[in-house]
């Protein structure tokens, strides 16, 4: 029953990709986006990484979705615009990227096949990262405040716009 | 904890479903008389003018991307403050106190940049508009 | 839930049968019905605030009120403007439902009734919290309105805005407490002989924290002061304007689901969750026999419920009362009470926290007092 | 349980091949960046279930790839952060992101 669970929840993260490249409303796509988005946290759950989980829905769903929605009403003509195109013009990437994914199918074969079969051992990892956050990684836990620091500044002088020259 | 999990899962599932279920059971109790006047969007009892997309102000962005980081770095917290109580009096809690009080010193000089650029301001741009206007007004003369 | 699954172990698909049945007790009969009954307290109590009566008819003092509206809404007609995006539309009540009611997993309602363990139930909260503001942003957009979309504009700004002084108020409490499950969050701040407190009389600093959270919570719930989204004085009803019938009413619900997380999560972190000082239940119900049967963990549950509940009333009863005391705040006044104010006081009170954890050794004020006395 | 590493990997390559094709087939520049967020997604997706069936095969509890996938969220959220503020501007200048119509960044 758990199993099934499993499966349902990875085939839907999978349409959900699916919808992302192929709906044409761009705000429909956002949606699939936020699909796709909880989904990997659900599966991140699964795996026991639980701390990512909800990470990945506080900073990308809460955070990162809701820039990208606000950047969609920013730009308010592309909403409407509906982007019916020809069925032909998706024949080719479809076609380049089925293959490149066949390729990557047979590299994850090669590497997954190393790690011998067991069973799914799931452990508290709060305390764990917290550790490895400021121990090994203490110096890019540092780098990250900079990125961040740094990123916001980017962002705040490009956003501002000339409404105030 | 896999379980505890699906715990949660259960609650967004029912949560999920409760909406749904109202609005279906609704369907058999509720009327239904569809008139075109109903479909026009309330615009206080006037027809609606021009489109409701209309783009709006650039103030909205900017709080969201400094929403943005900000959240990240209440994120980040949360696994390296919760082991802070474990190493107390011990140099490595030292280590964990200075590496946190850095990080969070480098993300207030973010917010502090925000504000001193007066970017946490709202209608404040009329005046400082003026304000500018005459630097550089001064500055042409000059 | 734990209880509940052992009671169902022997049935096929057990885990699943359990979680979805603690999932249906503690949302459909517990948090429905109070929101519910919510709407009518608030009705009275604002009617008491003015010296009226309020809503009297629907059986006894009108306490029924909540049922008759309720009933009012599912017989309402469901109207959509033409333009409005169909699919969103039908979403978004969807998504604000999940952000709210879903929180609740983590919620430890009493010593045994909790929906999940979670090892990360503080995140889980604070990350469910997310698809709220999502909710209303989608909804109010999709309407195909122009007060929705400034209410939705306003809700979302204001909501994501309060999230940071939420998250750095709360977490001054797990430097404390360590440990992002609120069951241990709970089980930390237990009446020990001279042991910790509950977490807000820890030190002066959780004290202002628990003030920053409070104005936090009210502004992520959409009450007043906070109350620009929905202000119905300028923006008609704000992001629901054209939700009829059953959908208003499963915002109005999620709105006060949120009022209740807020108080529940105020209560657990700061307040001691279901235990007060000098009050053991574990030692007052020790042995209670009926037929064979013993009840103590019944009479110890229900009665750590009991406590909860009063703390959490409690909290909801400030809420309202600010509503009729306090006028609304400017856009402006808003943003800027956020940024400028509790966001740098929440930092300064965070170092303050970790300093004060480092220097004590993690001993509150309380154990501090004790020690020279 | 789905104790089963290819069910993910299978997952993560949908992910990224969805992405791309987001990238290749979208004209306007906020659906080309949500297909870097989802092949991003799919490279956090992949570090995770390495490092849990690592960590069951060896008996080891480490969270180096978590580590990996928390700084590819953070790195994500600032990208689109910077990003979709360049693409508001160059909006605000041109009216238009569509990239087909040739992006000057020149001010």
């Amino acid at each position: 029953m758990s199993d099934t669970i499993v499966y349902l929840i990875a085939g839907f993260a999978c349409l959900c990709a699916f919808l992302v490249a192929l709906l044409p409303n761009i705000l429909h796509a956002v949606i699939a986006l936020i699909g796709c988005l909880f989904t990997t946290a659900a599966l991140y759950a699964v795996l026991g990484a639980d701390l990512l989980a909800a990470l990945q829905v506080m900073v990308y769903v809460g955070g990162t979705i809701v820039v990208i929605i606000f950047a969609v009403m920013m730009t308010p003509d592309l909403y409407k615009n509906k982007f019916i195109e020809r069925a032909g013009k998706y024949f080719f990437p479809t076609l380049v990227c089925s293959i490149l994914g066949a390729c990557f199918w047979y590299i994850y074969m090669q590497s997954a096949s190393i790690l011998p079969k067991a069973e799914l051992v799931r452990f508290a990892i709060t305390k764990k990262m917290g550790l490895a956050l400021v121990g090994p990684y203490a110096l890019l836990f540092e780098y990250v405040s900079v990125v961040l620091l740094f990123g916001l500044l980017g962002a705040i002088v490009i956003a501002r716009t000339g409404e105030r020259r | 904890m896999l379980q505890q999990f699906g715990n949660a899962f259960a609650f967004i599932f029912v949560a999920a479903i409760i909406p749904v279920l109202a609005l279906t059971v609704g369907r058999f109790f509720r009327p239904d008389y569809p008139l075109s006047t109903k479909k026009i969007p309330y615009e206080c009892g006037e027809l609606p003018v021009g489109s409701a997309y209309v783009m709006f102000n650039h103030r909205f962005y900017l709080v969201a991307i400094i929403f943005l980081v900000f959240d990240v770095e209440v994120a980040l917290m949360f696994p390296v403050m919760s082991i802070f109580s474990d190493y107390l009096g011990q140099s490595f809690g030292l280590k964990i106190l200075i590496v946190s009080l850095v990080f969070l010193f480098t993300l207030f000089l973010g917010l502090v940049y925000a504000w001193l650029s007066g970017d946490l301001e709202w209608f404040m741009e009329r005046e400082r508009d003026s304000r500018v206007r005459k630097k550089t007004v001064t500055r042409g003369e000059a | 839930m734990t209880t509940v699954q052992s009671w169902l172990e022997f049935m096929p698909f057990a885990p699943v049968v359990g979680a979805l049945f603690g999932a249906v007790v503690i949302l459909l009969l517990f948090v429905a019905p109070v929101g519910g009954i919510l709407t009518y307290v608030e009705r009275k109590l604002a009617a008491d605030f003015q010296e009226r009566i309020g809503p009297n008819r629907v059986g006894p003092f009108g306490i029924l009120q909540f049922l008759a509206d309720a009933i009012k809404m599912i017989l309402k007609e469901d109207t959509a403007p033409e333009n409005a995006d169909k699919f969103i539309y039908n979403l978004a009540p969807i998504l604000v439902m999940m952000g709210s009611l879903g929180a609740f997993a983590a919620v430890p309602f009493a010593s045994h009734i909790m929906g999940a363990d979670l090892d990360v139930g503080l995140f889980y909260i604070l990350a469910m919290g997310a698809l709220v503001s999502l909710g209303i942003l989608l909804g109010a957009w999709s309407s195909d309105n122009k007060w929705s979309l400034l209410g939705g504009m306003r809700a979302a700004a204001q909501i994501i805005s309060y999230e940071i002084p939420l998250g750095l108020a709360l977490l001054s409490v797990i430097t404390i407490s360590g440990s992002l499950s609120l069951r241990e969050i709970v089980l930390d701040q237990a009446w020990v002989g001279q042991g910790s407190f509950w977490h807000v009389f820890h030190n002066p600093f959780v004290m202002v924290n628990f003030v920053i959270y409070f104005i936090s919570a009210l502004a992520e719930c959409n009450r007043t002061p906070f109350d620009l989204p929905e202000a119905e004085s300028e923006l008609v009803s704000g992001f629901n304007t054209e939700f009829s019938g059953m959908r208003f009413g499963l915002y109005a619900l999620a709105e006060f689901a949120d009022i209740i997380l807020f108080a529940c999560v105020a209560a657990a972190v700061f307040f001691g969750g279901w235990q007060l000082p000098f009050f053991h239940p574990e030692q007052i119900f020790t042995d209670i026999n009926l037929m064979g049967v013993n009840f103590a963990p019944l009479f110890v549950t229900l009665s750590t419920l009991l406590v909860f509940l009063g703390k959490i009333a409690f909290f909801i009863f400030v809420v309202m009362w600010i509503r009729w005391t306090l006028p609304r705040l400017r856009m402006d006044q808003l943003m800027s009470m956020c940024w400028k104010y509790l966001i740098p006081i929440a930092f300064v009170n965070l170092i303050g926290s970790l300093l004060w954890v480092w220097f004590f050794r993690g001993r509150s004020i309380v154990e501090l007092l004790m020690g020279v006395a | 349980m789905a104790d089963n590493i290819y069910l993910y990997l299978f997952v993560g390559l949908v992910f990224f091949i969805c992405g791309l094709l987001t990238m290749v087939t979208r004209k306007n520049a906020i659906g080309m960046l949500m297909g870097v967020e989802l092949v991003l997604n799919a490279a956090g997706l992949n570090f995770v279930a390495f490092q849990s069936f690592m960590n069951s095969a060896n008996k080891e509890q480490l969270v180096d790839g978590y580590v990996f996938t928390l700084f590819i969220i953070i790195l994500a959220a600032i990208e689109a952060a910077v990003a979709f503020a360049i693409v508001i501007r160059y909006f605000a200048s041109r009216k238009t992101i569509d990239t087909h119509q040739g992006i000057e960044l020149r001010g």
